[in-house]
């Protein structure tokens, strides 16, 4: 059985049902209790487990992170939530520092099974601190995973999946989907498996690689670019850390052109290191040069006219792509 | 009517009906943005100090150019008192170039060095070390100028604000730190947020005086704000006053506020600092209906011509969501 | 002779000739690093807290193994009391493989789950938002299990100190912090690092008690750790220990100290725990001349047997660099 | 005129003369002041200058980011000092999104001249805490500049640049050459541009791209390559934002072959940008991949025989071109 959920619900569900499944699954930050998180994703879960379960914090994103370090120490798989991604920069010292490192300088001892749930991206917007893309710091740190779902059916999969897996991880949800996103979820445990990419369109002439709420304005793209006779095989990481080496080789084997579509900037956004790998590993496969497709080199404006400018879209996609087939 | 007070900075009528001006046109500001979001013209998430605005007029009356103010995003109020004009005001709020921020920002992220104004990111409490290095400067300098920096309650819970107040304490800074207590943060009631009645008994951690006083009460505020901004300017060092208040909108015009009483609300309003005022100044007689129908039409002019110009000021060019990046 | 203390919390002969040979071992086991470091034997940064011993007796002393510390650098001696074998602390500062870290650490980075030992990074009051989520966990199952988390007076003054404290302070947990107050940090005396004079009065800032003792009193910070433990234990929630204390050697072995006076080095000297306490149990025939060379004897041989082990302890394989980064 | 100084007399040289010139630089940071900086990198300046331009602050790396900010809003040039470059986790929101986005959020009306510097990089026996090379997250961020000088002459010249520089520029001092590099410094002006890279040596066949401690390394497994008939070109990068494209595609255009060569971790470190825009730009120039050789995805341990494990050296970058060279 499967039922239509918006992306926003998808992470309801799969936190409900994580925590009715096991009584270590608990969610802290802020407004998360009474409120219901600032876009709902806890909405009914104070009411459902109570306020030691659902833990509405003090304005601290470091303690909210180094807290949830300390309770994984004892068993616990807490979910916190930053209200928005860019205050992540607030709980930054105890991610990539406390969390990342803490199972290699236990020697192996310990490991810390937090999600830090983290509501990213623009074209919503919200100016300059309320639509950034973060997730290029955490994949530069070893000991951490990081996701980003595009999907209702991933969002729910890889919330589960980060719940269970006994690592740190981040789990970017972007915000432009919450509503827009909707799809077939199936109902209990239709785990996604961290690690592996989706391929969401088949084409042989070129891949485009993306996630999160560029996958949308990709495969519309790549529909247009199919009338021009250029078919795109169209891959949805889902998962930024560990990515999906294979799944990226094999259609880029096929295809032998590579574009990569991201909202975070350009400069060491996760383009760089898909492209550097490539490279490095399948230079011989390579018709043309790996391009990238991005976020300009700033920040996140809020006025309509600007933060337009500077989002790939479905036209500026498609755009690449003619660039690179025609290569 | 509210008692007579002993006050030890005396005002002249002219001035009290200054602080009355300021009052209504902080009010009548927010009031006219909340409209404009509905009415889908303004497109931000407008955050209204409605019913916390004797706590602006009350420490920005009587302060100098060359002095400097740290708001935070409830405190609109503050950037006009300090000199920034209505228009430019509301095309900030409406992103146009003509704003602070050439767009980039519809909040109060953007500041006016000129005018002593600094514009803090969205991340609470990251204002307070700024506005320390201010002050330091100041110090630096041996001039009599000052600083004050404003916080919610919620925000005196983040990090930052103790490291820069813990700063300001050691080097005993001319800064006056004031705290809006309205009582929540965002949906988070005080109660669940610290484990104290009185955010002014922080100070003693950081060895300066802090002391509780009634927001809603503009001439109450006045008082201690002189009086704190008189020790700060002799050396006296820094001053943390909590100001009592309630903001009578949601978080933001977002935010149906269902976290709260109506009663609480409704016993709230019936301290409205603007009617007490009134009262005050009729009393004494520096207020007529003559002058009062005086100061409405100004104000209603004043937001008139503000929005008119927001109307039709120019949108942002695109390209400028790519330049001021680097000096 | 020191006073005849009412105590609460009654100590038996044995009890306190255990705790007489902690302060001996701890001292013991940090005068010796102190010479291996000398010798190059030991490569890393060595913080001893020689002079502070009191401190981690009087409040580990009757911890249980359910309990749990976040100690600091110059905690060594609470990871001995709480149950690592010397040898393995031992291996752990040579940086072998039977250290806790498999050579990964040479410092107290390393926790060990299983006895209650929380690892911190270097980042001063990281550890304690981390105790914070630990002690949320005991109050959340409502055990009588309690945290002990230690920080120096210079990591008062971090913003994770803050978030920390008071978040313990809004859910009363079980936890007591304990300020190792040895008047500098690194280089900096206390007067330039904060405008107080006791760390104690901070806990009020979180609606909780703080109390400012002699943490040179072994019995002294017994009784007060007692106290505060047990009102732990009992959900009177969290309390502030502040030891007054030094340190006698530098910041590291490395540090010569200059920025101190010898005339304040020699007066701490004289309050040296350890005498103090041996007077106090000498006058009280619990100690004579026979006990107290069983126990440096036994001191000898347990440091010389550590020693003798680290010291053919199999250093770490190459690939230890890049395992336990993932669970 | 000039002189032989070690690297980091040439920190502290730049400092002193700096301060002479320019009233408005002032230094701050823990131990900065009467100790002259953890590593002596200030030593002399509290003498020379007095508290109030050389600041000892308390332990709070997010305040002393937000301090300078402050300063340098009211013109002042404050050159901010990070104990060590893995704290820097600590001011990180400050530096990302307070000092970063400024000039943009002020629609240009403001600019930010401060200097982080943060002492970074291992082969010191520092372990996980105190061996970081954390460049790559700021080379992500829009809106600051990042430097990494190699010798002795540039960290003079790049230091008296960061600080004349109107934007915020962290300066990465490499731990490991403060003493072991020496060479010729001319007294005076000798400022060296930001952006600029340096040819350390000539080469027809290979080109190697890299900075801060990985010059040395690199230079000598040139010179082994040289004997085997292989002619490298060592660039040394020097500035890693902006960096310098036109010096590495002119290289590149000669020799064909990239190796890029660098202490950070592989995913993510800068030379996954380098090598994505020469292949974006200058793909058909291109004889072989673009190859990395870096530290592996992991932390930094503390044991010699794991930090050498995953240090590259003259060895492991000698093979890495040989590689690249037989491609
Ligand atoms: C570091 C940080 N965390 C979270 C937020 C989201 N947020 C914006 S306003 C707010 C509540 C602020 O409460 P308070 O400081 O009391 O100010 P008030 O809004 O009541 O005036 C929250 C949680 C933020 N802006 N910054
Ligand atoms: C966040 C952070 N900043 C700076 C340092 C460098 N550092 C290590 S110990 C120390 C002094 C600590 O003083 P205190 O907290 O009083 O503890 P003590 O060493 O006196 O026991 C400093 C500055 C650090 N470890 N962490
Ligand atoms: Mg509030
Ligand atoms: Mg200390």
């Amino acid at each position: 059985m499967s039922k239509e959920l918006s992306y926003l619900d998808a992470i309801r569900e799969a936190l409900l049902e994580e925590m009715q499944r096991d009584p270590k699954v608990f969610v802290l930050g802020e407004d998360v209790g009474v409120y219901g998180g600032a876009f709902g994703a806890t909405q009914g879960l104070y009411e459902a487990f109570g306020e030691m379960r659902v833990v509405d914090t003090p304005i601290s994103e470091s303690a909210i992170v180094g807290i949830s370090i300390g309770a994984a120490l004892r068993g616990y798989r807490p979910v916190a939530e930053m209200q928005f991604a860019d205050f992540i920069s607030c709980g930054f010292d105890q991610i990539v520092n406390q969390a990342a490192t803490l199972r290699y300088r236990y020697g192996g001892r310990a490991s810390v099974p937090i999600v830090v749930r983290a509501p990213s991206g623009g074209n919503v917007g919200g100016g300059l601190y309320h639509s950034q893309n973060p997730e290029a710091w955490f994949v530069h740190r070893a000991g951490l995973k990081v996701v980003a779902p595009s999907t209702s059916y991933d969002a729910k999969g890889l919330l589960k999946a980060a719940i269970r897996d006994d690592n740190p991880v981040i789990y970017f949800e972007h915000k432009y989907l919450y509503r827009r996103a909707k799809g077939a979820v199936p109902e209990g445990d239709a785990i996604v498996p961290i690690g592996v990419a989706a391929v969401r369109r088949d084409g042989a002439d070129v891949t485009l690689i993306t996630y999160g709420a560029m996958v949308m304005p990709s495969l519309e793209a790549a529909d247009r670019l199919s009338k021009e006779g250029v078919e795109t095989e169209v891959i949805d990481l889902r998962t930024l850390m560990p990515y999906d080496k294979d799944a990226i080789f094999r259609s880029l084997e096929k295809t032998n052109r590579v574009l990569i579509v991201h909202e975070d900037v350009k400069t060491l956004g996760i383009g760089a290191e898909l492209s550097a790998v490539i490279v490095e590993e399948r230079f011989e496969h390579l018709d043309a040069p790996v391009m990238r497709h991005t976020y300009p080199d700033t920040h996140q404006p809020f006025a309509q006219v600007l933060e337009q400018a500077a989002l790939p879209n479905a036209n500026t996609i498609a755009d690449a792509l003619r660039r690179l087939a025609a290569y | 009517m509210p008692p007579i007070k002993r006050t030890k900075f005396k005002l002249v009528p002219e001035q009290l009906l200054e602080m009355f001006y300021w009052l209504k046109l902080i009010r009548a500001f927010d009031e006219r943005l909340s409209v404009l979001v509905k009415q889908g013209k303004v497109r931000s998430g407008v955050y209204t100090g409605i019913g916390q605005e004797a706590i602006i007029v009350g420490t920005c009356y009587g302060l100098r150019r060359d002095d400097y103010i740290c708001p935070l995003h409830r405190d609109l109020g503050a950037f006009l008192m300090k000199g920034v004009e209505p228009g430019m005001m509301m095309s900030q709020m409406f992103g146009k170039t003509a704003g602070l921020s050439k767009g980039r920002d519809s909040a109060l992220h953007s500041g006016v060095p000129d005018l002593g104004i600094f514009g803090n990111t969205s991340m609470l409490g990251a204002n307070l070390p700024v506005a320390a290095g201010l002050a330091f400067t100041y110090k630096m300098e041996k001039t009599d100028n000052v600083v004050i920096a404003y916080f919610g309650e919620g925000a005196s819970n983040v990090g930052d604000f103790h490291e820069a107040l813990n700063f300001a304490g050691v080097h005993q800074l001319p800064i006056v730190f004031v705290c809006e207590n309205n009582q929540y943060a965002y949906s988070v009631p005080l109660e669940k947020s610290m484990a104290i009645d009185d955010v002014a008994v922080r100070a003693e951690s950081y060895g300066f005086d802090g002391v509780a006083i009634n927001g809603n009460d503009v001439l109450a505020v006045y008082q201690t704000a002189q009086g704190a901004l008189a020790r700060a300017r002799t050396g006296g060092g820094p001053t943390l006053i909590e100001c009592k208040t309630y903001r009578w909108h949601g978080h933001s015009e977002h935010d149906k506020a269902f976290y709260r009483t109506d009663e609480e609300l409704a016993m709230w309003k019936s301290r409205d600092p603007i009617p007490t005022f009134t009262t005050y100044l009729r009393e004494r007689h520096v207020l007529d209906e003559q002058k009062l129908n005086d100061i409405e039409g100004r104000v209603r002019s004043t937001i008139d011509g503000a929005v008119e110009l927001a109307m039709h000021a120019a949108d942002p060019v695109p390209e400028d969501a790519v330049t001021d990046l680097y000096a």
